[in-house]
């Protein structure tokens, strides 16, 4: 199972790099989730994998490292919050650029005003 | 007990909160509380300060939990340091921020609140993950002042900014699940303790995750090649948010110092670990970009923005000797670079708002009306900016070249230094004639400089003449502050020993 | 104290000039430059007796002894020297600039930076500590940028000063690096130390850097070549200026250094050819080009230029007696060149110009000052019985002694006699090109007016000087220039045998090969101009400001090559960092099977794992149509939560459910404003590299997830487990940390939502959505938002997900669930009912606006912390109880709830605050409304 | 007899998450996807609850719970986006 | 895994056996319609009948087997039994209105096709939401 | 939007109320004094606080006909499952799909939506859209034989019984 598990992180991390590096917000942004899905199964797997022992007191007699599901959970909660930001940012951005491009422009233009 | 160590997180926690809670507040009430808090705040460290100087270093066990369980604040000389740092800089910069920008978008003053309460938890926690939530904390707070008052360009640097960061926060995250998945621990004494007694087998891994933890500590700290988002970002932000991220690069320094000696060197000398071995390398190639950034600079935004590229090369090549004596100079060089560059933003932006269209790029405009003060202000300013006597620029410069000779580095280090304080010398002083001594023959410009604003930026650039005149005491600071961080074992110690009985149920 | 007064005083003085003489009349800054003047100078004499005697004054400010930098002063008899010099003619320039600037502005200005300066230069010559001179050095070089930019609407003003900054300021920075080597090698920056005859400081290793290193420094001060191309565009200072910084002091602190350091880095032939070298170049080229400036400033600036090059010369010759000739010439220099540039000037205010070619003939006009500049040119010239032509002539005798190497004997006198003779030349050219030479052409100023007594009067009195030094020279040399040069040569030296310049030998025959060559060169002049302006021009100012530009483009371009604002290059080169750094490590000798057993595969977790990396896997392949990948990262995140669930983390699965359901909404919302498909621009080789990278990632992430799961694991995790019931009161352990052991975690991350909340609020509130992007699909829209089959079912909906929401909220100590997942199952069911009803229908049946609940939210998880410093316990120390109430039966009651109480509100809050103002921007009432 | 039953039971449901699976990667039409999704939760709905029977546990229950609700909202916010273009007006 | 100790009468164990195998057999129905039919409105009547009443089968089942010496009656799957029952139509509704407003092409032979007259109702304008008439 | 818009009623559906308190007891799977303590006061509450979200009241005439109908929509449809599954199964090619507008007698909401609901719950046939002028009903059947008689079976077994139930 762990060599699967670690497969499934791998890939989804992989699809994640490969949409982050993407030329549109929105790619980008749906990389950043799968990144941030592939991290956490991996914060997750650092308690080890555990069948049928939920961390409930009283539920199973050998229960799993609750700690790791308690930081993914803020793990989780917090990159709902800068998903959240980032596709309003992502929004204005490309309303403001008139373009969708993460950079806003054709790369080689010149910045400055 | 004790509560100290937790309200300057609390403080602005509760401020910010009460200011969302009271989104029809009128601007002033919120100034009002938003100063009150930050002056509450500095007034808060300070006593901190005293405590920890009285007592070396404290343990805060929140929840009453013991460490290595709970989650532990140790407010040190470190911490001290940068939290009285943090709130010196942000004072000035709120006051100026209080001259109006604070009304060029919604909820500024909660947002700078939250943005202390981040850099405070960041300085005083000791627990890993803590200090990732709280770099969350400060990073979604800093991408909404990027981005406060809105605009293109903005919008374009703040996108640029975030996505690094949330890139960022993935490997930190990562990171934090090999030191967890191989040593079971989350607080840093009781880390540093399991690293050290790792098996072989896992040394690898381990060394891998201070990697990852290298490249997360250098996207913030702006380590080349990391450092692409800084120049921007810097350059779109608000004045005085942009001044108060001149503080938040720093925040990834801080990482680097708290945790690679005290996590992954505490038995072994630091210069053993890879990362720091690393670090030298990529901090004089940002030293030497940092210092061709200044000059390649076309406004004053932009090359003080490169000056935080030069600051932070500097400091983390300086870090990178892993001397106590190159540590206290570093210390010194950041209170001294961190001051001044807020400074300059600030000061940018008070040149920009005299000339009109042209802001703060470096083209001829007519004369500005307060010139002469404002021209005598930049000079100093440069001065002290470019390393010369008899600013405190001098005085951490002089330290850290002696730092580096005895570290046998001085062969490589002092060129670059010195040719970036030479480049930042040119660069200034062209910008300098070019907004002070050459104007168009156009009608002057007739508006003032804001008095207030004004006050500001003197206080801040006057920063480099006090701590030059306070030097020995800062300096005696620093040192103890760098004997404190090379000797990890008394922060284990003081971590282990934190004297706490388990509360909850009574 | 006596010391630092002297340097503190007439710092002072600049402080307080500005402050009392703004409104005040013009002489008082004069006044007061004066009275300091006249104070050092009398101070300084007071102390000659005893410092020339061979006392040495020293005082020590203890302020960074850590690093070495403390004030510390010195006086012996070559500080004394220097800062006698200083000192006077900084008296006298006062009184010159006194008139200098009657009428004009700038008066002011000019004495304050003229008394920071004298600080300065007094600073440098005093001081004991060398880093600690560093402070004046460089405190020099700024001042003299002020000053040469002086009239800083002149572009050439401007340029001059830029120059003259990036020149010495670069200096100063190489003579601070020698100086710390020198420190460094020494183990102290007093002078005392390095100057002790036990400092071996010329067989240290590192001696060619230190020697190196101080001289650019000296070098580029007392602008010698090729550093001396500042010097003639400092000229744009107002001529009192030029008069004292630029010929009387400031290029001489160049030679103090040296002469200085002499004794400690002196006395090797390194030091011997690189010094000679440098200033005979010097000597040479000043020489030269003085001759065929029109300018008479500019002349003056070559002479000043090949002067300073022939006292450094003689400064690199060490033999034994070559210090008294520089010595004796710094000093004759002074005398003569000062009031050659009040010459200058005064000329100026009576002609309006400094152009030799049309002014001619002034002796009418000013019959004083064409003697006081006769007596000056003479001495300059090295005119015989003249201090110039004595001082000269040891220059002749010692370049004769030089101890250089066989071949080149005969070339250094060779040369010191050519340079003599343009020396010679460019002197009467001066002299003769302004009082004589016929009448005057076009002056700017006509007739030309005698600008009055009192600008002649230092002149006179430097005049005088020169005559008194020439007449009582053997006393001078004796009685002042002997002590100072055994001071700066570390040893007593012999008496200077003055009968030797009375000789009638080779130097005298050079002496006068020179004088006579020179007047015959200028006599020659018209031919050599003309023959000097076929010479390719060469503007020292145009190159450097070339060269700055071009510097600044180069930095520009090269920067903006890197930093292109491309942030796929960023992110490319963040992602590479971490495969690059941690990659080398990975691979050394890692065991990646960690020897705990696997667990089996189960088809099922099998097959769902396998979904999930289909579904991620789909997304990339599929995301150019933008809404279809967000449907298969929907079910990603749907087999993560099952993933979740299946691994024993009910608590994982419900949040991860929860939120993925609102973060795809939240994007489908953004992407109605988006292009509805992502176009294929990605070139072959960049998909080819991102595949690489990504692939990389993946693999490295993979292999480390699979070593670290399958090694032993030993955690905190048992306190936890054990400590959940008894002392967090709660039985889901999950829940207990996230409230209790690791409640602050909670906290920040709460605040991270209601700030990211807020932060929408704040990026929308004043977005304008006019132009959506057009999309194909538009003409259809004409039908009901609001469905009546959904509208009905959308009703009881609600609250029956509240009960739910309750349910959850209220079990999650205890059982899977708590705060934050009931908080986003109660947003999702007022969600709904903005999906169901509209924005605005269901927005006024909120109960509350949302900030106020984030808010609040945050207050109450605080507040339940803060309620433990009552009871003297930490922040969130947690309380529970359990009770048997009549009625009622078993209750607990936990702060946890309460804490958690806090996390459904800001959840509640913030999702709604979020949803509500994207959903907002579709409204045709679009921004300007503030919800929430 | 239910032992017995339960791992074909589970069985039949991964062939009909696979077959939800085809239907959401093959489409042709969004709208087929979307179809194709909100079955895919209602089976995974049905599989959490076998899980549970099979863990004995009915600690995962919830998640079944949420998942029929949030597998809703998510179909009609997106069925809403496709006649809409939007999703809250 | 399953529970061992309990003893459950042979007719419930067996109820609860059809249960569970009829409702996945269903489901698996509702499934195969999906992946089977032509066009996307014939695609709806698998999901919506049968993936629904499949589940509900299951979730019936597994209610009785907790229900039934295990950890007692639970409500969960009763709401979400009702729940699906009463959301499948919606979201089918949901998902047949956004098919037909994209005009997704019915299988030929369709009878009756639809897409004019949804959109051009008379009365239209008068029933639809304010929003809509501002657009 | 003021805090607290008009809540008018201080018990605006006592049924429902109840509905959820028995909810709430099967929930916590307790009937303990405290749980149906906190079980009324939800009940209660969450009606009370979200009124303004269910502004219909619908006049349930006949509560027990409704049961009895639902028992008959069961019934239907397990039947239609049967049917379907047959359908399913068969060659698609064989089946002859067809739109049928189904003329609504029906006016109140709630009515309409029972009908809908139920139409797609049962054998072959999709609601798949209202017109807007709720003049009839868009029905989608998977195998359609006779138009007239589908529509007089719906109106028959649904339609009517809903109109007497509901309006
Ligand atoms: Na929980
Ligand atoms: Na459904």
């Amino acid at each position: 199972m762990e060599a699967l598990y670690a497969t499934a992180v791998g890939v989804l991390t992989a699809c994640g790099i490969y949409l982050v590096l993407r030329g549109r917000t929105f790619p980008v942004i749906m990389g950043l989730t799968l990144l941030s899905h592939g991290v956490n199964l991996f914060l997750f797997a650092s308690g080890r994998l555990a069948l049928a022992a939920p961390a409930v007191i009283g539920e199973s007699a050998d229960p799993t490292d609750p700690l790791p599901q308690a930081l993914v959970l803020t793990a989780i909660v917090i990159s709902f919050a800068m998903t959240a930001f980032v596709v309003v940012l992502a929004l204005r951005a490309a309303v403001e650029l008139r373009n969708d491009h993460v950079d806003g422009v054709d790369p080689e233009e010149d910045w400055r005003p | 007990m004790n509560h100290l160590p937790v309200l300057p997180i609390l403080l602005p926690l509760i401020t910010g909160a009460l200011l969302v809670t009271l989104p029809r507040l009128g601007l002033n009430a919120q100034r009002f509380i938003s100063l009150g808090a930050t002056v509450a705040g500095l007034g808060l460290v300070l006593w901190l300060g005293s405590m920890v100087l009285e007592h070396g270093r404290m343990v805060y066990a929140l929840g009453g939990w013991a460490p290595p369980f709970g989650i532990v604040l140790v407010p040190d000389r470190l911490s001290v340091l940068m939290l009285v740092l943090t709130a010196t800089l942000a004072l000035p910069a709120l006051i100026y921020a209080c001259r109006g920008d604070d009304d060029a978008g919604a909820h500024f003053h909660a947002l700078f609140q939250f943005q202390l309460m981040g850099l405070n938890g960041a300085f005083l926690t000791g627990d890993i993950f803590n200090l990732f939530v709280f770099f969350e904390v400060l990073l979604i707070a800093s991408y909404a002042l990027l981005l406060h008052g809105g605009g293109t360009a903005r919008s374009r640097a703040g996108l640029h900014y975030v996505i690094i960061n949330l890139i960022g926060s993935a490997l930190f995250l990562l990171a934090l699940g090999m030191l967890y998945g191989l040593t079971g621990t989350l607080n840093m004494a009781d880390l540093a303790v399991r690293i050290s007694q790792a098996p072989q087998a896992g040394q690898p891994l381990l060394q891998a995750a201070s990697l990852v933890l290298l490249v997360v500590f250098g996207v913030k700290a702006a380590l080349l090649p990391l450092l692409f988002w800084l120049p921007r970002a810097y350059t779109a932000a608000a004045a005085p948010v942009a001044a108060l991220f001149a503080v938040m690069t720093k925040v990834g320094l801080y990482a680097m110092i708290r945790v690679f000696p005290l996590v992954f060197a505490l038995d072994e000398p630091l210069a053993a670990l890879t990362a720091w071995q690393w670090l030298w390398p990529l901090a004089l190639a940002t030293l030497a970009l940092g210092g061709i950034g200044v000059l390649g600079a076309t406004s004053l935004r932009n090359m003080t923005a490169y000056m935080v590229i030069v600051s932070t090369g500097t400091l983390m090549a300086i870090i990178a000797l892993g001397s106590t004596e190159a540590l206290a100079a570093a210390l010194f060089y950041l209170v001294h670079t961190t001051l001044l560059t807020g400074g300059f933003f600030l000061f940018a932006d008070l040149i920009a708002r005299q000339r009109g269209a042209a802001g703060d790029y470096m083209v001829v405009t007519a004369a500005m009306k307060d010139r002469r003060t404002l021209g005598i202000l930049f000079f100093f300013g440069a001065v002290a900016l470019a390393g010369l006597p008899p600013f405190s620029g001098f005085v951490s410069k002089a330290w850290m070249l002696q730092a580096s000779l005895a570290e046998g580095a001085a062969g490589i280090f002092w060129p670059l230094l010195l040719g970036a304080g030479f480049l930042m010398l040119v660069a200034l002083s062209r910008a300098g004639s070019k907004f002070f001594w050459r104007q168009s023959p156009e009608r002057d410009h007739d508006m003032r400089a804001d008095r207030v604003r004004l006050a500001c930026v003197i206080v801040l650039v006057g920063a480099g003449l006090a701590l030059s005149l306070a030097a020995a005491p800062l300096m005696d600071y620093t040192r103890s502050v760098a004997a404190q961080l090379m000797a990890p074992g008394d922060y284990v110690r003081a971590a282990q020993e934190a004297d706490l009985r388990l509360t909850g149920g009574h | 104290m006596m010391l630092l007064s002297t340097v503190a005083l007439p710092l002072l003085g600049a402080l307080i000039t500005p402050l009392v003489s703004r409104r005040s009349t013009a002489i008082l800054p004069a006044l007061i430059a004066g009275t300091i003047g006249i104070t050092m100078v009398s101070v300084l004499l007071s102390q000659a007796p005893d410092v020339l005697g061979g006392t040495i004054l020293i005082e020590h400010y203890p302020w960074l002894p850590g690093i070495g930098l403390s004030p510390a002063f010195r006086l012996d008899a070559l500080g004394l020297f220097f800062a006698l010099i200083i000192a006077g003619m900084g008296l006298l320039i006062t009184l010159y600039a006194h008139f200098y600037f009657a009428g004009k502005h700038g008066a002011v200005r000019f004495h304050s930076l003229m008394l920071a300066f004298m600080g300065a230069m007094l600073g440098i010559v005093t001081s004991e500590n060398l880093l600690f001179m560093l402070v004046f050095w460089e405190m020099t070089s700024l001042v003299s940028f002020v000053l040469i930019g002086f009239h800083q609407d002149e572009r050439p003003a401007r340029r001059g000063a830029r120059m003259t900054l990036v020149i010495t300021g670069g200096g100063g920075l190489a003579l601070m690096a020698g100086v710390l080597l020198i420190g460094n090698s020494v183990g102290s920056f007093q002078l005392s130390d390095i100057l002790a005859p036990e400092t071996a400081l010329t067989s240290d290793p590192l001696y060619p850097w230190m020697l190196g290193l101080v001289l650019i420094g000296a070098m580029t001060k007392s602008a010698q070549f090729p550093f001396h191309l500042w010097l003639p565009n400092a000229m744009t200072a107002p001529t009192p200026v030029s008069a004292y910084l630029h010929s009387a002091t400031m290029v001489k602190a160049g030679i103090f250094l040296l002469a200085r350091l002499n004794p400690a880095l002196g006395d090797t032939d390194a030091w011997l050819y690189s010094i000679s070298t440098a200033g005979m170049a010097t000597l040479l080229t000043g020489a030269f080009i003085a001759m065929f400036k029109h300018d008479t400033k500019e002349l003056l600036a070559y002479s000043t230029v090949s002067h300073l090059g022939l006292i450094t010369l003689l400064v690199g010759l060490s033999t034994r007696m070559a210090m008294v000739a520089a010595l004796f010439h710094l000093l004759n220099h002074a005398l003569f060149k000062a009031p050659l540039f009040m010459m200058a000037g005064a000329v100026q205010k009576a002609t309006g110009t400094r152009d030799m070619r049309r002014i001619n003939g002034l002796w009418r006009t000013l019959p004083a000052l064409t003697v006081i500049s006769a007596v000056a040119a003479a001495s300059m010239a090295g005119l015989p019985l003249l201090g110039g032509y004595l001082s000269k002539k040891m220059f002749f005798i010692e370049s004769l002694g030089a101890p250089v190497i066989m071949p080149l004997q005969w070339l250094t006198p060779a040369l010191a006699a050519i340079a003599g003779l343009f020396s010679a030349a460019y002197s009467f050219r001066i002299f003769h090109n302004v009082f004589f030479n016929g009448k005057p052409q076009d002056l700017p100023v006509w007739p030309p007016k005698n600008p009055g007594v009192g600008i002649q009067i230092p002149a006179a009195v430097l005049a005088l000087a020169v005559v008194l030094v020439s007449w009582h020279a053997e006393s001078v040399v004796h009685g002042l220039i002997g002590p100072v040069a055994s001071a700066a040569a570390g040893v007593a030296l012999p008496d200077y045998d003055m009968h030797q310049l009375h000789h009638i030998g080779t130097a005298f025959f050079m002496s006068l090969a020179a004088m006579l060559g020179g007047l015959l060169v200028y006599m020659a002049r018209e031919p050599l101009f003309r023959l000097y302006d076929q010479l390719p021009p060469a503007d020292a100012r145009e190159i450097f400001e070339w060269l700055m530009t071009r510097a600044g483009g180069r930095a520009e371009r090269l920067v903006h090559a890197l930093e292109n604002g491309s942030v796929q290059r960023y992110i490319a080169l963040i992602i590479l960092s971490a495969i690059v750094l941690a990659g080398p490590v990975l691979l050394s000798g890692i065991q990646w099977h960690g020897g705990e057993t696997m667990t089996p595969v189960d088809p099922l977790t099998g097959l769902g794992l396998v979904l999930l990396m289909a579904t991620a896997v789909g997304a990339v392949l599929g995301h150019h149509q933008r809404l279809f990948a967000l449907l298969l990262l929907g079910s990603a995140g749907l087999f993560v939560t099952l993933t979740f669930a299946r691994f024993s983390a009910p608590d994982l699965a419900l949040t991860q459910l929860s939120v993925e359901v609102m973060a795809v909404i939240i994007m489908m919302l953004a992407l109605s404003f988006l292009p509805q498909t992502t176009p294929r621009e990605s070139s072959r080789l960049r998909k080819g590299r991102d595949l690489g990278v990504a692939a990389l990632g993946g693999l490295g992430i993979g292999l480390v997830s699979f070593a670290i799961m399958t090694r032993p694991h030993s955690t905190i995790a048992d306190f936890f487990l054990s400590q959940s019931k008894p002392g967090g009161g709660g039985s889901n352990v999950v829940n207990v940390i996230l409230v209790d052991f690791r409640g602050f975690d909670t906290l920040g991350e709460i605040t991270v939502l209601g700030i990211a909340a807020v932060a929408v609020f704040a990026l929308t509130r004043n977005l304008q959505l006019k132009d959506r992007i057009p999309q194909e699909r538009d003409q259809y829209w004409a039908s009901n938002p609001h469905p009546l089959i959904l509208r009905t079912m959308a009703r009881p909906i609600l609250p029956i997900a509240l009960m739910v929401s309750a349910y959850i909220f209220l079990r999650g100590h205890n059982m899977p669930g708590g705060g934050f997942i009931a908080g986003l199952i109660t947003a999702v069911a007022l969600s709904l009912q903005y999906m169901a009803g509209s924005l605005a229908w269901a927005h006024e049946r909120m109960l509350t606006p949302f900030r106020p609940l984030i808010g609040l939210g945050l207050l109450l998880a605080c507040g339940t912390g803060l309620g433990s410093l009552l009871f003297g316990e930490a922040f969130l120390s947690s309380w529970f109880g359990h009770y048997k109430l009549p009625l009622l039966g078993h209750l607990e009651l936990a702060t946890a709830l309460l804490f958690d109480l806090g996390v459904f509100t800001t959840v509640v809050g913030a999702t709604l605050l979020i949803l509500a103002n994207l959903g907002k921007l579709m409204t045709v009432h679009g921004p300007g409304k503030e919800i929430g | 007899m239910t032992a017995t039953v339960l791992p074909i039971a589970l069985a039949l449901f991964s062939l009909s998450l696979l077959l939800n699976l085809y239907r959401l990667l093959r489409g042709p039409d969004i709208v087929d996807r979307i179809l194709g999704l909100d079955t895919l939760n209602v089976n995974a709905i049905a599989v959490i609850v076998l899980g549970g029977i099979y863990m004995d546990s009915s600690l995962i229950f919830e998640a079944a719970l949420l998942i029929a609700l949030m597998g809703f909202v998510s179909t009609v916010a997106m069925t809403k986006y496709l006649v809409r273009g939007d999703v809250i007006e | 895994m399953m529970g061992e100790s309990m003893a459950l009468p042979f007719w419930l164990d067996a109820l609860i056996a059809l249960l569970l195998l009829s409702g996945a057999l269903v489901a698996l129905l509702g499934s195969i319609g999906l992946a089977r039919m032509p066009d996307v409105y014939m695609r709806l009547h698998g999901p919506t009948k049968a993936s629904t009443l499949g589940v509900g089968a299951t979730l019936l089942g597994s209610m009785i087997w907790f229900g039934v010496g295990h950890e007692g009656l639970s409500a969960q799957e009763v709401l979400i039994t009702v729940f699906l029952f009463a959301t499948a139509p919606v979201s089918a509704h949901m998902m047949a209105r956004a098919a037909l407003h994209r005009r997704v092409a019915c299988r030929e032979g369709t009878h009756g096709e639809p897409w004019d007259e949804m959109d051009r109702l008379p009365g239209y304008a008068e029933s639809s939401s304010s929003s809509d008439n501002q657009r | 939007m003021t805090l607290m818009p008009q809540l008018t009623h201080w018990w605006p559906r006592p049924h429902f109320s109840l509905f959820l308190l028995v909810l709430w007891l099967l929930l916590v799977n307790s009937v303990s004094p405290g749980q149906v303590l906190i079980g009324a006061v939800l009940g209660w509450l969450i009606p009370f606080s979200t009124q303004q979200f269910w502004p219909e009241r619908p006049h349930l005439h006949n509560p027990g006909r409704l049961l009895l109908y639902m028992l008959r929509l069961l019934v239907d449809i397990l039947r239609s499952n049967l049917t379907v599954a047959r359908l399913i199964l068969r060659d698609p090619d064989t089946l002859t799909p067809g739109f049928v507008r189904y003329p609504l007698s029906l006016t109140n909401e709630f009515a309409i939506t029972m009908l809908a609901s139920s139409i797609s719950l049962t054998p072959g046939t999709v609601s798949a859209g209202l017109s807007p002028d709720r003049a009839y009903l868009l029905v989608h059947v998977l195998h359609l034989d006779d138009e007239d008689e589908l529509i007089e079976q719906i109106r028959e077994r649904y339609e009517t019984p809903l109109r007497e139930i509901l309006e």
